[in-house]
């Protein structure tokens, strides 16, 4: 029993600490610019920009539960943008083709996370490496498709699936609630929530474990695309467009949020709830700086500031309990 | 307004005119006596470039002399998602007017749709075919802005030879335009001249031009001329053609900065320089904002009390001065142009 | 004798050598211009800033980890150093490499503390480290283009050790700088291969458990490597700065792909133990071979960044394949 | 004898709770063969890690030469003149032969440079020293394990050093370089050098050891003049019992539970046959790299064999990876519990149903209640003592560890299970538990086979044992025949002559 409850406090460790940043951040907020920070409007605008990283930000954890580290989500997000893109301008703009769209979107997706999967799992060729390629070659991919210039002439009824709102409520924000609650159900209530997290902690025990480490690998990451290209169809929808290099920058951001969520850079451990809240932090730090009218490259720099302060806090705690 | 109109002549230097103190004069900003107190925001592609680094201080300028809330916000990299996200932010803050240089216009249509439908005035530059824009402000007419780097350089050229044209990406809707004035004008005007190849892309990146320049002088030596649209195409293409022991011998032109290419501007490496101050055009985004929030009549004749936007031509929504200025040996070293 | 012959035509390294090869002639029957002196002398000096940089990847990924800040601490080297340079009016060049190293050598200690001491994984320490560079960088350095850079610092861009001219008179000209990673390249040979220290990057690359035991300080050789790492993105980044002259504090950012790919392809294992300077440099031949000359091929450029991107992936494919078939082979 | 040169007083020493050295004293004198032995698992490598710097010491004192040391880096213990060859060897796989061997002497020195040629002649001179004639400009990755430990005793003898600690080294060795050994610290004594060395085999200590010291549970329990320890006393000391565990001897069964036929991998084992009857526990013996545990490994899918037939309760079955093997209900306990059995962090529940989560998943989701239900039945079963279902493995001691990674394969209800080492590191209670379940696994049908090279383990628990050499059955022998010795000398006897040198 004493142990549960030391387990307990520990895992609230991480969430209390984000709850209690967002808090914060929220406060202080109030205090300095009531009117900005604190209106529904701004709240609106938070809800619009969120789901992007946010959703590309589980399939980061993904893969870094299972060990490995995912670099090309976002080429995946704009390359499976862009197929969605050509698919819907081509057949014409209809309800039905934005549906067909949207799914060539996910199977790209999936493809893109499939071949990842395939090179890391089989070939067992590091993570970082294959998805560093990854990214040349679907943003490569992307080019070649374009040729450059952004993809238009989607339909207009298309931006209202991240330009809309349903009772107040953007409608990304409500498309990022059901990824939330599907990752939950993933991870907390399916075989392989359960067998990657084993994967993540000792490969090889999971392979003497009788669990198929290739099978996982290649879940991992075809989730893992599959989530890019939802990211990438919000994209598509916010941006009314598709290209090859939107939200570029994404990529350490995920990284970022993730780590900062409470997932083990070495694999293994990771909450959804965590990354949940971390995400909805970094977004209240970035619109915080946006109306302090704070230079964006202090943003860059405080991004890593973060992610260095938030590893090394976590390492002094952990030589403080080993210690103990 | 001080009518420094420097087009084609681009020799008078006009230090009198020194371009970081001239706020706007006072006969194009009688109107602001009376406005409520507007916050406006200017929304570069990115920040991390001298050139928006120069629109800042320009920002910044107007803001202390006119007592305008304008701001200057954007995002630290090229990336048009994220300067959407910048956008979103403001529209959440209530801003009066959004001023923006957009770094893809297609990704931008859907937001600023949203900021002209939450009631905020918008105003573009660099972005004439733009939709969900209030005005877009140019601040000359990309053609014969084009058009005089051809006359230049058939001018020192005599007329004779071989010329390339570089633009930063082949869909870079700017660069293209121009290049494709300019050797219009060269096919019209100086017959005897030929263009080698295609367009070579540069992707803004000096190294780039430089390798593929000297992979073209090594391809075919008797090259005679060479246009840039980036601002780092010349520099990149003039390090190459000194390296290859060609300077004089290939004449050179095109959009830069002081900064970036002003020393082969003074060697007499690069012939000449082009390009608009990009503080001002962020004071006249400002300034016409502020005309339309205060509903005042925006029609081609428009005065904006800032040097080369007092006489715009409307047409549709884009607005466009006369805005740019060239640089050659002579007038490198005025500290006017010293950004 | 004879299998010694066997080993070194299968090694790693003559496998990127026969696909450099086999590239090059393709370019050369595409394009005869490419057999000749300027090619090599045009090569060399596309490659001399990736050649600094990749040694000291190649250092760092032999010790068993990896560092994917270097572009931003090179920015931040070169420029924060002209700009100082320019300030305060020193003109040495032996001054603009010392305080650039000393810079690169500096964020290469906090690398070192994060990822020895703390043991933050090196890819997000040096990933944090990137950001935080490349942010005060510009936020407090500046991001504007400085072209004016001291005259003896300038001069050293136009020092040549060998001209050709060729029959229309163009120069090509081999930079003097080229000497750095020459030097570089021969002084990585001797310390790796000939020194304990050397050793010892490759024993804590090998088994770190095992290298702690025999008793080298693995702190110490850590903090040697992402040091050194440092100092030569300093060096790297203000060759940049000569051969281009100009200062930039973003023009290098995006560059770590190209590296470690470059470094990966030379036969140098990611994770550690395995890598020799003479595979670093086929590594660095290949791939810029493949980025300067797909205009030769007539290959259109939206099609470059896949081609590219697709022989990093054969490159690093066939490593790994050798790797495995190397694993299974029978024990003797 | 010579002066004492070491002295170990009140050693402690533990890994997070786990308490491997509970107190322990060592006096090691100069030019005496000193030979430290016990159970699997009693804590001698910690201890040789503790003397060689490797640990720290959780308390207690370390005297070298009279001196009393503080703090104790492997740097200092090298240049105090301690030398050891470890247990897994550590030695680089990435360097050559030559390298790994001289890289002591040099590091010793402090040497600056690397001197290849010093290296390659060094590294042929210790070689020669054992009557070995290995590459030296080969990768020790490369090696076979006999070559590795080869290797790692090179280095440790070659230098000038005043104590060898020898950690096991002959678990690889043929007789034939067990002899070399032994005459080499034979010389190393006459040099008025220490030796301190572990092992397990009884024969071989008597051969060699002066002096004994016998440790169980991580504290000592006797000490003194080999002389003073007949066998008897020897075997009490070490178990901590008078009495011989009962042998397991069941009644012949006609019913085949597994055939194996011509079972072939290169480079690991060639032309295995064996079958297993109900009831029957097989005991696959021989040295390290002798191929016993690849045979398991294959069984398992892990590392497929290339040729052969396997029969599973009279199907044929092809097991070409670990999925197949599961499909066909075979279990195995790998070797080395801590990196491939156990999920370190983990609470004992996951390490419980690691490896039978799909059984959890109905109605669409995990079951997490029957989960811990299983949990718990199964700590009570296996006699587990746990806290809780949720707490880390890491906190369980090794036999209950273990037991958790039994468990984990019954939960799935094997029809075949292989156990490599199913008891290292464990104590005599947990040890006795364990054995007790393999037993009435076997009686209730199911294929038991146990990969080991502690041969008393084999010769109790096993009524059939094949014994391997080289890839190669050299005995197939019902274990009525056997006994320690016969057994030991089956195992290195040259029978199958060993390629390579
Ligand atoms: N961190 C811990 N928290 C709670 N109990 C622990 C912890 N670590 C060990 N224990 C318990 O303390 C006891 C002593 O552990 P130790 O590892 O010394 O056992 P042991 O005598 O060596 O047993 P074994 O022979 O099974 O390894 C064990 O019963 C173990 O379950
Ligand atoms: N690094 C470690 N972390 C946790 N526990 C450890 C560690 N090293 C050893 N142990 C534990 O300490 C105990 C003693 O192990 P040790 O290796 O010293 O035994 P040993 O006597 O050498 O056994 P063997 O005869 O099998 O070699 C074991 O229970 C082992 O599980
Ligand atoms: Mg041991
Ligand atoms: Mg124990």
């Amino acid at each position: 029993m004493e142990k549960m409850k030391t387990q307990i406090k520990k895992i609230d460790k991480n969430i209390m600490g984000l709850i209690i940043i967002a808090v914060l951040i929220t406060l202080v907020m109030g205090i300095l610019q009531p009117k900005a920070f604190l209106s529904v409007k701004n709240f609106q605008g938070m809800g619009s920009q969120f789901p992007e990283f946010g959703i590309l930000a589980f399939g980061m954890m993904l893969a870094m539960i299972s060990g490995g580290i995912d670099l090309s989500l976002v080429g995946i997000a704009n390359l499976s943008g862009i197929v969605g893109a050509i698919v819907m301008v081509a057949m014409g703009g209809t309800l039905p083709a934005m549906l067909i769209g949207i799914l060539c979107a996910l199977v790209v997706g999936a493809i893109c996370g499939a071949f990842n999967g395939f090179f890391i799992g089989y070939l067992r060729i590091p993570a970082m490496l294959v998805t560093l390629c990854g990214l040349q070659l679907y943003t490569g991919i992307g080019l070649i498709i374009t040729k450059g210039p952004a993809i238009t002439g989607l339909p207009q009824s298309f931006t209202l699936l991240t330009n809309g709102t349903v009772l107040g409520i953007p409608v990304p924000v409500v498309i990022f609630a059901i990824v939330v609650v599907m990752m939950c159900f993933l991870m907390k209530s399916t075989t392989y929530g359960k067998e990657l997290c084993f994967m993540g902690s000792n490969h090889i025990a999971s392979r003497y474990a009788g669990i198929n480490n290739l099978k996982v690998t290649m879940i991992t990451y075809m989730t893992s695309g599959v989530l890019g290209a939802i990211s990438g169809i919000l994209m598509v929808s916010h941006y009314n467009s598709a290209k090859s290099d939107y939200g570029s920058s994404y990529t350490l951001l995920t990284l970022l949020i993730a780590v900062l969520g409470g997932t083990h850079p070495d694999g293994g451990k990771g909450k959804v709830i965590g990354v949940t809240l971390a995400i909805i932090v970094l977004q209240l730090v970035s619109s915080a700086f946006n109306i302090l009218r704070v230079n964006a490259f202090i943003k860059t720099c405080v991004w890593g500031l973060i992610l260095i302060v938030v590893m090394v806090a976590t390492h002094l705690i952990e030589r403080k309990k080993v210690t103990r | 307004g001080c009518g420094t109109v420097e087009s084609s002549q681009g020799t008078s230097s006009d230090s009198n005119t020194s371009s970081n103190s001239s706020a706007p004069s006072t006969d194009g900003g009688d109107s602001k006596g009376e406005e409520k107190d507007y916050k406006i925001a200017v929304v570069p592609k990115l920040t991390s470039i001298a050139w928006f680094q120069r629109m800042e201080v320009g920002v910044k300028e107007y803001a202390k002399e006119t007592g305008v809330d304008a701001f200057y916000t954007g995002p630290s990299e090229g990336d048009g998602a994220l300067q959407a996200q910048v956008i979103e932010d403001l529209i959440a803050q209530d801003v009066d007017a959004i001023c923006v240089v957009p770094f893809s216009t297609e990704s931008l249509e859907p937001v600023l749709k949203k900021a002209r439908d939450a009631g905020i005035v918008v105003i573009a530059h660099e972005a004439s075919g733009m939709e969900n824009i209030d005005y877009d402000i140019e601040a000359f007419d990309n053609d014969e802005y084009g058009r005089h780097f051809m006359e230049k350089l058939g001018e020192i050229t005599g007329g004779e030879g071989e010329y390339i044209l570089e633009v930063g990406a082949l869909t870079s809707q700017s660069h293209n335009q121009w290049v494709d004035a300019s050797r219009a004008l060269q096919e019209e005007k100086f017959p005897n001249m030929k263009v080698y190849g295609d367009k070579i892309e540069t992707a803004d990146d000096q190294s780039t031009s430089y390798n593929k320049v000297k992979e073209v002088l090594t391809a075919n030596p008797s090259i005679a001329a060479i246009q840039g649209s980036a601002m780092a195409d010349v520099a990149g293409a003039a390090l190459a053609v000194e390296e290859l022991g060609l300077a004089g011998k290939v004449k050179i032109a095109g959009t830069s900065l002081v900064s970036v290419s002003g020393k082969y501007v003074e060697n007499g490496t690069i012939d000449m320089i082009s390009f608009w101050d990009p503080a001002l055009a962020g004071k006249a985004m400002i300034e016409l904002a502020l005309k339309v929030l205060n509903e005042e009549d925006v029609t081609t004749g428009l005065n904006l009390g800032i040097e080369g936007y007092d006489n715009l031509t409307l047409t549709d929504k884009v607005l466009t001065g006369q805005a740019w200025i060239d640089v050659t040996k002579d007038n490198v070293n005025d500290p006017a142009y010293d950004f | 004798m004879h299998k010694k012959v066997k080993q070194i035509v299968s090694s790693n390294e003559m496998i990127v050598a026969y696909m450099i090869i086999g590239l090059s002639l393709i370019i050369g029957i595409v394009n005869p211009i490419f057999f000749g002196p300027q090619t090599g002398i045009s090569l060399v000096r596309a490659m001399l800033v990736t050649l600094i940089f990749a040694i000291a990847e190649m250092l760092v990924i032999v010790s068993g980890g990896i560092d994917v800040s270097f572009p931003a601490v090179a920015c931040m080297s070169l420029y924060a150093t002209i700009k100082f340079m320019n300030a305060f009016e020193i003109d040495s060049a032996l001054f603009a490499f010392a305080m650039a190293g000393g810079i690169g050598l500096g964020f290469g200690f906090i690398n070192a503390v994060l990822i020895s001491k703390v043991k933050i994984p090196p890819l997000i320490a040096t990933l944090g480290v990137s950001s935080l560079v490349n942010g005060a960088t510009l936020a407090f350095l500046g991001a504007k283009d400085i072209s004016k850079i001291p005259p003896n610092v300038d001069r050293l861009s136009q020092q040549f050790i060998y001209t050709y001219i060729n029959q229309d008179g163009i120069k090509y000209s081999l930079t003097i700088l080229v000497l750095i990673p020459i030097v570089l390249y021969i002084l990585g040979y001797f310390i790796l291969k000939h020194t304990m220290l050397g050793r010892g990057i490759y024993a804590i690359g090998g088994d770190k458990n095992a290298a702690r035991i025999a008793g080298f300080s693995i702190t110490k050789i850590q903090f040697i490597v992402y040091m050194t790492a440092g100092l030569l993105a300093g060096i790297g980044g203000m060759t940049y700065t000569i051969l281009m002259r100009q200062a930039s504090p973003q023009v290098l950012m995006g560059s770590e792909m190209m590296v470690i790919a470059a470094v990966v392809i030379g036969g140098t294992r990611i994770t550690g133990g395995h890598g020799t300077v003479f595979g670093t440099i086929l590594g660095v031949t290949l791939i810029a071979l493949v980025q300067n000359n797909l205009i030769m091929l007539g290959i259109p450029t939206h099609f470059q960044t896949f081609i590219v991107g697709l022989i990093i992936v054969i490159g690093t494919v066939i490593t790994s394949i050798r790797v495995r078939h190397i694993e299974a082979k029978a024990k003797i | 004898m010579g002066d004492v040169f070491l002295q170990l007083d009140g050693i402690k020493k533990s890994f997070g709770g786990v308490h491997a050295l509970k107190g322990v004293d060592l006096e090691v004198r100069l030019g005496e063969v000193h030979c430290l032995a016990g159970e699997n698992g009693c804590g001698k490598s910690t201890l040789i890690k503790v003397i060689s710097g490797v640990h720290d010491a959780t308390e207690g004192t370390i005297i070298i030469e009279g001196k009393k040391i503080n703090k104790l880096t492997p740097i200092d213990a090298i240049k105090m003149g301690i030398q050891v060859i470890y247990q897994d060897f550590a030695i680089f796989p990435n360097l050559t032969v030559a390298e790994n061997i001289a890289m002591n002497q040099a590091l010793m020195t402090g040497a600056k440079r690397m001197d290849w040629k010093k290296a390659r002649i060094l590294a042929k001179e210790a070689m020669e020293r054992i009557g070995v004639n290995i590459d030296p400009d080969v990768l020790v990755e490369r090696l076979s394990v006999a070559n590795k430990q080869i290797v790692a005793i090179c280095r440790a003898i070659m230098n000038d050093a005043k104590l060898v600690i020898l950690d096991e080294p002959t678990t690889a060795l043929t007789a034939k370089e067990v002899e070399r050994l032994n005459e080499i610290i034979i010389n190393l004594k006459n040099k008025n050098i220490a030796v301190v060395i572990v092992n397990h085999k009884l024969d071989e200590i008597y051969q060699i050891a002066e002096k004994l010291t016998v440790l169980r549970n991580g504290k000592n329990v006797a000490h003194g003049l080999i002389e003073e320890f007949d066998r008897q006393r020897f075997i009490k000391c070490l178990t901590g019992r008078e009495i011989e565990e009962a042998l397991y001897r069941p009644e012949e069964s006609k019913e085949e539970i597994l055939r194996v036929e011509h079972y072939t991998k290169k480079g690991a084992f060639e032309d295995i046959s064996f079958n297993l009857h109900k009831g029957d526990v097989l005991g696959i013996t021989g040295l390290l790299g002798s191929g016993r545990g690849e045979i398991g490994d294959a069984l398992f899918g892990l590392a497929p064999a290339e040729s052969g037939t396997v029969l599973l309760n009279e199907k044929k079955i092809m097991i070409k990876s670990v999925q197949d093997a599961v499909k066909h209900k075979i279990a195995y306990v790998p070797e080395d519990r801590l990196t491939q059995g156990l999920f370190l962090e983990r609470s004992i529940e996951d390490n419980t149903i690691a490896a039978s989560v799909k059984k959890y998943f109905n109605q669409f989701k995990l079951d997490h209640a029957a989960m811990l239900e299983t949990t718990k039945m199964w700590i009570q079963k296996i006699g587990c003592v746990a806290s809780s279902p949720q707490a880390p493995i890491n906190t369980l001691s090794g036999g209950n560890a273990q037991k958790v990674v039994i468990a984990k394969w019954l939960n799935t209800e094997p029809d075949l299970i292989i156990l490599n080492g199913p008891t290292v590191g464990v104590d005599i209670g947990a040890k006795a538990d364990i054995h007790k379940i393999l037993h009435e696994l076997a009686s209730q049908g199911v294929g038991v086979i146990i990969i080991s090279d502690d041969l008393s383990e084999i010769i109790h628990n096993c009524n059939k044992v094949i014994v391997l050499q080289n890839g190669r059955i050299v005995a197939k022998e019902s274990s009525k025949d056997l006994d320690e010795a016969k057994l030991s000398a089956l195992l290195s006897s040259e029978i199958n002559k060993r390629g390579g040198h």
